[in-house]
C-alpha cells in the first residue's frame, strides 16, 4: 500500500541548490518504494541551526510553525517528513516546544495570525530515514534491490542532527547503526569499525569558522580512509556538503590526497533499485563515484 | 532597558542568574548544572572555547555578567547536541548557548567581529527576505563580510569549491537575478515582526 | 547426664578415602592406640545409612564420636548429633586432596591420615559435652541510654516486639538533638522538601507505651553484671539513685556538636551572624516558616552562605579528620528554609565534595530547582565588612580567589561522639605490654585520638575490670567489627547505636537503632539459654577455672578482648560467663593453664599434638605443627585441598578457636615432642584488624614475640616458631608457607629433642 | 530435602546475599523459625564475588565463613536454593508465598567429591565470574559454596554429558529427572533482600562498554583480582591479555544521571578508591602503575574519609574532577582514550589508559511490584522503608544503594520488624 506523507523539502533541496541531487535521488527512491510526498505549499526556511542568533526564540519557532500550519491545512493527519537534518530538527523542536508550552503556543499563534494562519502541532515531524526504517523496515527496503552494490565498502557518516538530540528510535547517540544497516540492505559492505560516524563536521560554522571546522572534517574523512572505506554515506545535506566540498582545501592545507565520494543514502538506494546515474543524482556529486556510476549504467 | 553593566553584580548572589532565567532561552536551567564538565569535554570545538558551557554556568552563578555576555565562547556552538544528550542533568545546553549568544547580541555587547555572529545575522536576513535561503547571495555576502579586498581573496580561495558546485548544478549562478522565495512573503514578514515584538516585550528589550 | 565416656570412631571410605588410604590400619589405630570402644568403617558415611549407623550407636550409649572423614566444615548437616562430644579427623581435604595420588606419596599420605586419627582419638579423651552456663541470667528488660532519635527508636522498636524498656535521658526532655531541629532531611519519595522531625510523635508513642519507662534528668552511675543480669544505678539530677536490673543495654548517647569556637578564622565568635548548623536550626525554629532573621540586628536575611566541612575533613590540630556525613544534606535542607520562605533570598553552599549519597541526590537536585547556588570552593576566611560578612574563598571551578558577601554565614561543623571515656588510650592491652611499658617508662598512647574532642565523662560507668566504657576504635567512635558485624561491640550484651558508632543522619540512626534493639533482644534470648553470642553463637561451652592454682597474675583479666573477666578483691579472676564470647584468649593467656572449656582446653590440643607418631631424627621426615585459626586459616587450608594444591606431608594441622587461645605450653610441648617447627596462622591485627575476636591474633603475636627466650633456654633456633598473618583467601600462600617451612628445616636441621 | 514446615510465626527471608543471610541468621538466633530462599545454587550473593571490602581491605569470604558457620549451627533456619518467590498473597501475619524451585539435578547425597565435574567435558558461562570465563557443566559454584553441593547445568540435561556425570557419581547423588517444583508457604512476615544488580553498562553509550574490550565494570574488575577469577588474580586486560597498569576509574557510571539512574549509588567512590589499592598489591612500587579517578564529587562519607585521605597520599593515584565525556579507541595500542575536561580550572585532556573501569551504578535486582502488591517503591525502584508495607520489610540493597555495613544494618533492622509481626501473631495465639 502506498505510504503518504506531508513533505518539507527545505531550501537546500531546491533546484540548483546545494542538495538538489539529494532531492533527485529521494524522488527516485520514493517512486520505487511507492511513497507519496505531498510538498507543503509555500513552505519557508526552518531557520537552520544558525537562525537563533539574530532570530531569537519566538521568531524561529514562528518560522517553523508557519510550515506546520500550512501542512496541517494541506495534508491533515499526515506525518511531516523532512529530508534535511536541520529542517527536521528545527521543525521537530518547535513542535515539541509548542506541545510542551501553552504560553509559547499562544504567542506563536498570535504571531501567525498576522499571516492568517494557526498551528495545532498535531502532526508528527519525522526524518525520511525514520519513515523508511520504522514504516517500511529493512526487509521491505531490500525487496526492490535489483543491482546490489556488491563489494563497495561504505562508511556510514551519521553526523549530528539526525542523531541528536532526538535521533532515530532504538539507535544510540554514540554508535548509531542504521546507516550500516541501510548499506547492508543495498548489498554493499558497511565499514562498521568507522569511528567518526557521529563526529560533528562543524555544521554552519564551516562557513564562519572554516579552519576549526576543517580540522573536524579532516578527521571524518581520514578515519574513513583508515578503515578502508571507498565511499562515505550520510543522511544530512550539511554533512554531505561539508565533507565533500572541502576536500580540496584540506588537501592543500594538510597535504593530504582526499578524494572520497560522499553520497546520500537515497542515492545508494536509487542505484540499487535500478535508477540511472541521473535519476540517482550521481551527476550532482563533486567527487564522483565511478563504481556507483558503473553499476547505475549496467 | 537598565544598564546592568553599570550595576555591581553581587558575586555569588542570584542577580545575574535571575536575569538569565528571565531573558535567555532555556536560561531557567542554568541553576541545575552540577559542574561535572561532560559538556565541556563533549564539544567538538571545545579547544576553541575560552569558557566551556559548564564554566559559563558557574560564571553566571558567580555574577560575572560582562565576562559571560562578551564571551565569544558560545558563538563556537556548532549545534551538534553532544552536550545535551550527555548531560546528566538534562540541561538543554545547546539551546542555552544559543540563547546566551542571542541575548548578548540583542544587548549589543556580543563580540562585534565574531564571524559566526556576523554570519548568523547575514543568514537570518537572507532567509527572512524571501522566506528561503539564497545560497549564492549568502555566500557572496559572507565572503565580502570583511570588506571588498578580503572578499575577493576569500572568493578566490573558494573558487574551486564554487566551481564544483556550479558544475554539478548545486549552485545557481543566476541566483542573484532570479526571483526567489515564498509567495506569501508579506504574511511571513508580518508574523515575524509580531513575534519579535512579543519576544522583546517579554524580555524588556524593546 | 551420665559422664561415662563411650567412644565411637567411624572411618569413611568414600570420596576416594578407601582407595587412597589403608583404612584397615586406621581402624587398628583407632582401636589399639585410640582405645575407641566402637570402630566402624563405612563406604559412604555421610549418607542416610551411615548417619543412621552412628545414631544407632549413640542411642546405645556412644557419647564421644570421632568422624574420620572429610573436613569439619563439610557435610555438617549429616554429622549433626545431639548430646555428644564430637571431633572430626580431616582425612579428605586435609590428607588425600592435599597429597599427590602417586606410589611415592602413598607412605607419607598414610602417615598423615594415621596421625590425624590418633590426634582425634587423643582429643576426644579430654572433651566433655558442653552444658549450658549455670550462671546465666534471664532478665528480659532492656536499658536504653540516651533519649534522642536513636534511643527513642530503640525503645519504641523493642517495645513493639514485646520487650520492656527503661529509657534513660540525661536532660529533662526526650528528643535529643533532633528536637532542636526545625525540620529534618526527607526520608521518602520524592526527597524534595524538608519534612517534620517526627519527634513529638515519637515522644507521644513512648508516653503511651506501657512497656517503656522513661527516666529523665538521669544518668547511669554504675553498671555491673552481664547479659541477662545487668545491675544498673540510675541517678537523678537530684542525686536520688535507683537500682534496676536489665538483660541488655543499648548505648545511644549520641553526639555533641563540634565546638565552632575552634574556628575563629571562619568568624565564629567574632560575629553573631556566623552560626553553626545547630544555631541556624534555632533561628529557623524562631522564624517558624517566616523570614529568618540574623542574630546581630534582627534584620531579615537576604543572603546566606553555607560553609561545608567547617573544622572537618581536616588535618589541622583540634579539627576533625573525618566527615560527618549528614552535613551536606543538612545545609541543603537549611538553604531550603530560606528559599521556601522567600525565593528571593540568595543561598549559596560552598563545598569541596558534595556528599549526598543515595536519594540525597534527589534532594540536591530539588535544592537546585529552588535555586540554591552550589559552588565548589575552599573557604579561607570569613571577615566582617560593615554590617555584612565577607566569605573569602578559592573558587575551584573558576580557579580564582574570590569573595562573596552574606548577611549570615552557617558553618557545617561535625559530630563528636559521646562515647565516654577512652579506656584504651592509656591502658595496655596485654600484661606483656605492661611489662614492656614499665621497662621503657612510657605507656601506650593511642595516637588516633583527636585531641580536644574526646568526651571524658563516662556514659555507662561500668564496674568492669577493663574500664568504665566501651572501647573506642578511631576518632572516639565505639569499636565494632564495622563491616560484616557492625553491631558487635566488645562488651557482650551492650550495643551502641547512632552517632556514637559513626557519624550519621536521622534516617540512618533510626535504622541503626532498630537493628541495635534486635541485637539487644537477641542477647537477652541467648543469655537466658546460657548460650554464647556472636560469633560462636549458640556455643554452650564456657570457661571453667580452677581457682586453687591461680597465681593472680591478671593476664586473663587484662587480655580478655571482651572485658568479660573482673577481679575479686583478693585479685582472683571473676568470670562473667554470659559476657564471654568463647574465644579462649584467657585460656591462651594463663601461665598456669587452669582455664578450660568443656570441649576445648589446653589438654584437648596438647593431647593432639603429642599424639602424633614422631619419626626419629634419622628418618628424614620432619614434622611441622600448624595451629590454625578455625575461621580463616583453616578454611583456606581446606580450600587448598579442594583445589588440589599440594603441601608437605610432614605437616600436622590443628584448628584453634582463635590464635588468642594458643597457650605457650603448646609450643614447648611441641618442641619437646620433637616437632621441627610450629607455625601459628591467624588473622591480620592492628587498626584494620580482621580477627573476629578483635584482639586474639594481636595477643598471640605479642606472646610469640616473647617465646624466643624460651627457645633460647632450650637451645633452639628462633625460626622454629613462626607467627603468620593469613587470610581466608590465602589458598595458594598457605601451602607455600608450609612448603617453605620444610625448606627452613632443611637449613637449620632437625629438632634435637626428637626421640627424647 | 527435609520437609519445610512453615506457619504464620515463620519469617520468610527472600535473597541469600549478605542482607538476607544476616536477616535469616539474626532472626534464627532470636529463636525464630526462618526460611531463607535464594535464587542461585549457593548463598553469598554479590559480596561473595568481591575481592576485598572497603575500608579494611579484608576479604568478604571471612565474614561469609562466620555466617555459614552460624547457619550450619542453627536448627531454626531452612535454606532453599535455586528458588524464587514468585507471588505473595495475604497480609501481615498471614502470607502465602509461592516458591518456585529449579532442579539442581543433584541431591543431598552429594559429597562435593568432584567426580561429576571431572567426568563432564562441556563448559558453560561462569556466572560467578560474570561470565568472563567458563566452568564445567557439572560444578561447585565457588570454593565457599553453601550448601556445598554440585549443580548440573540444565543445558546438558538430555545429553551424553549428563549421563557421564551420573555415571561418575558413586553416591547416587545425581538425579537427572528432577523437575521444577512449586510450593506455597504460609509465613507471618517477609524480609525482602533481593539485592541489586549492576546497571547495564552498555547503555552508557559514550563509554563504549559494548564496543571496547578494555572498558569493563567495577564488579568485573573485582573478579580479576581473585585468584579463582577469570584472569587468575592478575590484572590482565581483555583485549590482549596485557597487564593493565595505567587504569582509569570512571565514577558515576550510570549514577547521578537523569539519562540512567537518578540516585547516587553511594558505594562506587569507595569501591574505586579501594580498587586503586589493588595496583599496589599487584605492582608494588612499579612506576608504570597508575590509577586515575575521574569523579564529580568523592563521596567518602563519615569514617570512610580516612580511607580517602590514605588513597590521596598514594603517589600512584590521581584525581580528575571530571565526568568523562566519551571514550575512543586507539586501535594500534588497544588503549581506550578518555576525553573530557578537568573542571577544576578547565584543563582539557585526552588520556590513554590500559584499562578503564566503570564504577557502575546499583539498581534493584527484582521489581517487587510483579510479586507482591501494595509495596511502595521509590522512583529508582528501591523499596521504601519508612512506609507501611504491611509485613514485608526491605533489607539491604532492595531498599537502597547501600554498602555492606549499611546493608547489614538495614537487614538487622528489618529482622526486628519481622519479629514484631510474628511476636504479635504468637501473642494473639497464646
Amino acid at each position: 500500500m502506498a505510504k503518504e506523507y506531508s513533505f518539507y523539502p527545505g531550501c537546500s533541496s531546491e533546484r540548483r541548490a546545494s542538495a538538489s541531487n539529494y532531492m533527485v535521488s529521494v524522488e527516485s527512491m520514493c517512486d520505487t518504494l511507492d511513497i507519496k510526498l505531498n510538498e507543503i505549499p509555500d513552505w519557508n526556511c526552518c531557520g537552520a541551526s544558525i537562525g537563533y542568533a539574530e532570530g531569537g526564540e519566538l521568531p524561529r519557532h514562528v518560522m517553523n510553525a508557519r510550515n506546520m500550519a500550512l501542512s496541517e491545512e494541506a495534508s491533515p493527519g499526515q506525518d511531516i517528513i523532512a529530508t534535511c537534518a536541520a529542517c527536521w530538527l528545527g521543525t521537530k523542536e518547535t513542535s515539541e516546544r509548542l506541545r510542551g508550552s501553552d504560553a509559547l503556543m499562544a504567542d506563536t499563534n498570535e504571531a501567525l495570525k498576522e499571516a492568517g494562519l494557526q498551528v495545532k502541532a498535531d502532526q508528527e515531524v519525522r526524518h525520511m530515514v525514520e519513515a523508511l526504517i520504522e514504516d517500511l523496515g529493512y526487509d521491505e527496503l531490500a525487496k526492490p534491490v535489483t543491482k546490489p552494490l556488491e563489494g563497495i565498502k561504505i562508511a556510514g557518516y551519521v553526523g549530528c542532527q539526525t542523531n541528536r538530540p532526538f535521533g532515530i528510535v532504538g539507535e544510540s547517540f554514540e554508535n548509531p547503526k542504521y546507516l550500516d544497516k541501510l548499506v547492508e540492505t543495498v548489498g554493499a559492505e558497511p565499514v562498521e569499525a568507522y569511528d567518526q560516524k557521529v563526529t560533528c563536521c562543524g555544521g554552519a560554522l564551516a562557513f564562519s569558522e572554516p579552519d576549526k571546522s576543517q580540522v573536524l572534517i579532516k578527521k571524518i574523512i581520514e578515519s574513513a580512509y583508515d578503515h578502508g572505506a571507498e565511499m562515505i554515506v550520510t543522511p544530512c545535506p550539511v554533512c554531505q556538503l561539508n565533507v565533500e566540498v572541502y576536500q580540496g582545501m584540506i588537501n592543500k592545507k594538510y597535504n593530504t590526497k582526499f578524494n572520497i565520494p560522499v553520497m546520500y543514502y537515497s542515492q545508494l538506494m536509487a542505484v540499487a533499485y535500478g535508477s540511472s546515474a541521473k535519476e540517482a543524482g550521481l551527476n550532482g556529486n563533486v567527487v564522483r563515484s565511478k563504481k556507483l556510476e558503473e553499476i547505475a549504467a549496467k | 532597558m537598565r544598564d546592568k553593566n553599570a550595576e555591581t553584580m553581587q558575586k555569588y548572589h542570584n542577580d545575574f542568574l535571575r536575569e538569565v532565567e528571565a531573558n535567555v532561552e532555556e536560561g531557567d536551567w542554568v541553576h541545575m548544572c552540577m559542574q561535572c564538565g561532560v559538556c565541556a569535554g563533549s564539544c567538538p570545538l571545545g579547544d576553541a572555547w575560552e569558557h566551556s558551557p559548564q564554566k559559563i554556568f558557574m560564571m553566571i552563578r558567580a555574577g560575572k555578567r560582562e565576562e559571560v555576555l562578551t564571551s565569544d565562547s558560545m558563538w563556537m556552538c556548532t549545534s551538534c547536541y553532544n552536550c545535551i544528550v550527555r548531560c546528566p542533568r538534562e540541561l538543554p545546553i545547546t539551546h542555552i548557548m544559543h540563547g546566551l549568544a542571542n541575548y548578548a547580541h540583542r544587548l549589543g555587547i556580543a563580540p562585534k567581529m565574531n564571524p559566526t555572529r556576523r554570519f548568523a545575522k547575514l543568514f537570518w536576513n537572507n532567509i527572512v527576505k524571501t522566506g528561503r535561503v539564497n545560497e549564492l547571495k549568502l555566500s557572496i555576502s559572507l565572503y565580502f563580510m570583511d570588506g571588498f579586498t578580503n572578499g575577493v581573496k576569500t572568493s578566490l580561495e573558494m573558487t574551486g569549491m564554487g566551481l564544483g558546485m556550479l558544475k554539478t548544478g548545486r549552485l545557481d549562478a543566476m541566483g542573484l537575478l532570479r526571483s526567489h522565495g515564498i509567495k506569501d512573503k508579506s504574511g511571513l514578514h508580518k508574523a515575524l515582526k509580531k513575534a519579535r515584538e512579543i519576544e522583546d516585550a517579554r524580555k524588556g528589550l524593546s | 547426664m551420665s559422664d561415662e565416656k563411650k567412644t565411637a570412631a567411624y572411618i569413611c571410605k568414600g570420596c576416594g578415602l578407601g582407595d587412597r588410604l589403608d583404612c584397615t590400619e586406621l581402624t587398628t589405630i583407632a582401636e589399639k592406640e585410640g582405645k575407641a570402644e566402637i570402630v566402624r568403617e563405612h563406604e559412604f558415611l555421610c549418607n542416610a545409612d551411615g548417619v543412621a549407623m552412628i545414631q544407632k550407636d549413640i542411642d546405645e550409649g556412644a557419647n564421644r564420636i570421632i568422624i574420620n572423614a572429610c573436613s569439619r566444615r563439610a557435610k555438617t548437616e549429616a554429622f549433626n548429633f545431639e548430646n555428644v562430644a564430637m571431633t572430626r579427623a580431616n582425612l579428605r581435604e586435609g590428607v588425600i586432596w592435599s597429597q599427590p595420588d602417586t606410589d611415592d606419596a602413598r607412605e607419607t599420605t598414610q602417615e598423615m591420615a594415621a596421625d590425624y586419627v590418633r590426634m582425634a582419638c587423643a582429643e576426644i579423651k579430654f572433651m566433655s559435652i558442653p552444658e549450658e552456663n549455670p550462671e546465666h541470667g534471664s532478665n528480659k528488660r532492656l536499658l536504653v541510654v540516651g533519649g534522642g532519635i536513636s534511643g527513642m527508636t530503640s525503645a519504641i522498636e523493642a517495645a513493639r516486639a514485646g520487650y520492656e524498656v527503661i529509657l534513660v535521658e540525661k536532660t529533662g526532655t526526650l528528643g535529643g538533638m533532633a528536637a532542636q531541629l526545625y525540620k529534618r532531611v526527607p526520608d521518602h519519595e520524592d526527597y524534595a522538601d524538608p519534612q517534620d522531625t517526627g519527634v513529638p510523635e515519637m515522644i507521644a508513642e513512648i508516653g503511651a507505651d506501657g512497656l517503656i519507662t522513661v527516666k529523665l534528668d538521669s544518668t547511669i552511675t554504675r553498671t555491673s553484671g552481664a547479659p541477662g543480669q545487668f545491675s544498673v544505678d540510675i541517678t537523678k539530677e537530684s542525686g536520688v539513685t535507683e537500682t534496676e536490673n536489665v538483660g541488655a543495654i543499648i548505648q545511644a548517647s549520641g553526639f555533641t556538636n563540634y565546638d565552632a569556637n575552634n574556628l575563629p578564622h571562619l568568624g565564629y565568635g567574632k560575629s553573631p551572624d556566623v552560626v553553626d548548623q545547630a544555631g541556624l536550626e534555632a533561628l529557623a525554629r524562631a522564624a517558624d516558616g517566616g523570614a529568618i532573621k540574623r542574630p546581630s540586628d534582627g534584620k531579615e536575611v537576604t543572603s546566606v552562605a553555607f560553609i561545608q566541612c567547617a573544622g572537618q575533613r581536616s588535618s589541622k590540630k583540634g579539627e576533625l579528620s573525618y566527615c560527618s556525613g549528614h552535613c551536606c544534606n543538612t545545609s541543603i535542607k537549611q538553604a531550603m528554609y530560606f528559599k521556601d520562605a522567600n525565593p528571593d533570598v540568595d543561598a549559596t553552599i560552598i563545598y569541596t565534595d558534595l556528599r549526598t549519597p543515595g536519594n540525597g541526590e534527589d534532594f540536591y537536585r530539588s535544592a537546585q530547582k529552588k535555586r540554591v547556588i552550589f559552588t565548589k570552593g575552599e573557604v579561607s576566611e570569613v571577615t566582617t565588612s560593615g554590617d555584612e560578612l565577607e566569605v573569602k574563598f578559592n573558587d575551584l571551578i573558576l580557579n580564582e580567589d574570590t569573595a562573596m558577601n552574606a548577611d549570615l554565614v552557617v558553618l557545617a561543623t561535625g559530630q563528636v561522639p559521646n562515647s565516654g571515656v577512652n579506656i584504651e588510650a592509656a591502658t595496655p592491652v596485654s600484661v606483656d605490654e605492661v611489662e614492656a611499658a614499665a621497662e621503657a617508662d612510657e605507656s601506650r598512647i593511642n595516637t588516633e585520638v583527636d585531641t580536644g574532642t574526646v568526651q571524658e565523662v563516662s556514659v555507662l560507668n561500668l564496674t568492669y575490670r577493663q574500664g568504665k566504657d566501651l572501647p573506642h576504635l578511631r576518632h572516639g567512635f565505639s569499636d565494632s567489627h564495622f563491616i560484616c558485624f557492625p553491631y558487635e561491640t566488645r562488651r557482650t550484651g551492650i550495643y551502641t547505636t547512632g552517632p556514637v558508632r559513626r557519624p550519621m543522619d536521622i534516617a540512618q540512626a533510626k535504622e541503626d537503632a532498630t537493628g541495635a534493639a534486635l541485637k539487644a533482644i537477641q542477647a537477652i534470648e541467648n543469655s537466658s539459654l546460657g548460650r554464647a553470642a556472636h560469633p560462636r553463637s549458640g556455643d554452650l561451652s564456657y570457661p571453667d577455672f580452677r581457682k586453687e592454682n591461680c597465681t593472680q597474675c591478671k593476664r586473663c583479666t587484662v587480655e580478655c578482648p571482651f572485658g568479660a573477666i573482673d577481679e575479686t578483691e583478693d585479685g582472683y579472676p571473676l568470670f562473667n560467663e554470659s559476657r564471654c564470647r568463647r574465644c579462649g584468649t584467657c585460656m591462651g593467656a594463663c601461665p598456669v593453664r587452669i582455664i578450660s572449656f568443656a570441649n576445648y582446653s589446653v589438654d584437648t590440643v596438647g593431647a593432639q599434638l603429642k599424639a602424633v607418631d614422631m619419626p626419629d631424627e634419622f628418618d628424614e621426615k620432619p614434622r611441622m605443627l600448624v595451629l590454625a585459626c578455625e575461621n580463616d586459616a583453616y578454611p583456606a587450608i581446606d580450600m587448598a585441598g579442594m583445589n588440589g594444591k599440594r603441601y608437605s606431608p610432614y605437616v600436622r594441622i590443628v584448628p584453634v578457636r582463635c590464635l588468642g587461645s594458643v597457650n605457650t605450653i603448646w609450643i614447648s610441648d611441641a618442641m619437646n615432642s620433637g616437632y621441627d617447627m610450629v607455625m601459628l596462622m591467624g588473622c591480620k591485627h592492628g587498626d584494620d584488624y580482621q580477627c573476629h575476636f578483635v584482639k586474639g591474633s594481636e595477643l598471640a603475636n605479642i606472646r610469640m614475640s616473647k617465646i624466643g627466650d624460651t627457645l633460647q633456654t632450650l637451645n633452639l633456633e628462633p625460626e622454629r616458631v613462626v607467627d603468620y598473618e593469613v587470610a581466608i583467601t590465602d589458598i595458594d600462600r598457605i601451602p607455600q608457607l608450609i612448603n617453605d617451612a620444610a625448606e627452613i628445616i632443611e637449613n637449620i636441621g632437625m629438632n634435637p629433642f626428637k626421640g627424647f | 530435602m527435609t520437609d519445610i514446615v512453615a506457619t504464620n510465626e515463620t519469617i520468610l527471608v527472600v535473597g541469600g546475599g549478605i542482607s538476607g543471610m544476616t536477616a535469616a541468621i539474626e532472626a534464627a538466633e532470636c529463636g525464630k523459625d526462618v526460611i531463607l530462599v535464594e535464587k542461585a545454587p549457593s548463598l553469598g550473593g554479590r559480596v561473595s564475588q568481591l575481592y576485598k571490602y572497603f575500608p579494611k581491605l579484608c576479604f568478604p569470604t571471612c565474614g561469609l565463613e562466620i555466617n555459614q558457620r552460624r547457619m550450619k549451627a542453627n536448627k531454626n533456619l531452612h535454606i532453599l536454593t535455586l528458588s524464587e518467590v514468585t507471588n505473595i498473597a495475604g497480609d501481615s501475619g498471614n502470607f502465602t508465598a509461592t516458591v518456585k524451585t529449579a532442579p539442581r539435578y543433584v541431591n543431598e547425597n552429594c559429597t562435593a567429591c568432584g567426580a561429576c565435574g571431572d567426568a563432564v567435558t562441556a563448559e558453560v558461562d561462569n556466572p560467578f565470574n560474570y561470565n568472563l570465563d567458563k566452568i564445567k557443566a557439572a560444578y561447585l559454584p565457588h570454593n565457599m559454596a553453601h550448601p556445598q553441593r554440585y549443580v548440573i547445568d540444565p543445558s546438558i540435561i538430555g545429553t551424553d554429558e549428563a549421563e557421564k556425570a551420573k555415571t561418575a557419581c558413586k553416591y547416587d547423588a545425581i538425579d537427572l529427572d528432577m523437575q521444577e517444583t512449586t510450593m506455597d508457604l504460609n509465613v507471618g512476615a517477609i524480609v525482602w533482600a533481593t539485592g541489586w544488580k549492576p546497571y547495564d553498562a552498555a547503555k552508557i553509550q559514550p563509554y563504549g562498554y559494548d564496543r571496547f574490550d578494555n572498558v569493563i565494570t567495577s564488579v568485573e574488575f573485582e573478579r580479576m583480582m581473585d585468584a579463582f577469577g577469570p584472569t587468575g588474580g592478575k590484572l590482565l586486560r581483555p583485549s590482549d591479555g596485557k597487564e593493565a597498569k595505567n587504569i582509569a576509574f570512571i565514577q558515576c557510571a550510570g549514577s547521578r544521571d537523569r539519562n540512567h539512574l537518578t540516585h547516587c549509588s553511594r558505594i562506587c567512590c569507595m569501591a574505586s578508591l579501594k580498587q586503586t589499592t589493588y595496583l599496589t598489591e599487584q605492582y608494588g612500587d612499579d612506576e608504570e602503575a597508575k590509577a586515575s579517578i575521574y569523579y564529580i564529587d568523592i563521596r567518602a562519607i563519615d569514617r570512610f574519609e580516612d580511607f580517602y585521605q590514605k588513597v590521596q597520599d598514594d603517589p600512584k593515584v590521581s584525581f580528575i574532577k571530571s565526568k568523562v565525556a566519551n571514550i575512543t579507541l586507539d586501535e594500534e595500542s588497544g588503549n581506550p582514550v578518555l576525553h573530557g575536561v578537568d573542571t577544576e580550572g578547565y584543563h582539557r585532556y585526552s588520556n590513554p589508559h590500559d584499562l578503564v573501569v566503570l564504577a557502575i551504578g546499583m539498581t534493584p535486582n527484582v521489581d517487587i511490584s510483579e510479586i507482591a502488591s501494595g509495596v511502595s517503591t521509590d522512583s529508582s525502584g528501591f523499596i521504601q522503608v519508612n512506609v507501611d508495607n504491611g509485613g514485608i520489610f526491605a533489607a539491604g540493597c532492595a531498599s537502597n544503594a547501600l554498602d555492606v555495613n549499611r546493608s547489614v544494618q538495614s537487614a538487622t533492622a528489618a529482622t526486628l520488624h519481622s519479629i514484631q509481626v510474628v511476636n504479635k501473631v504468637s501473642a494473639a495465639e497464646a
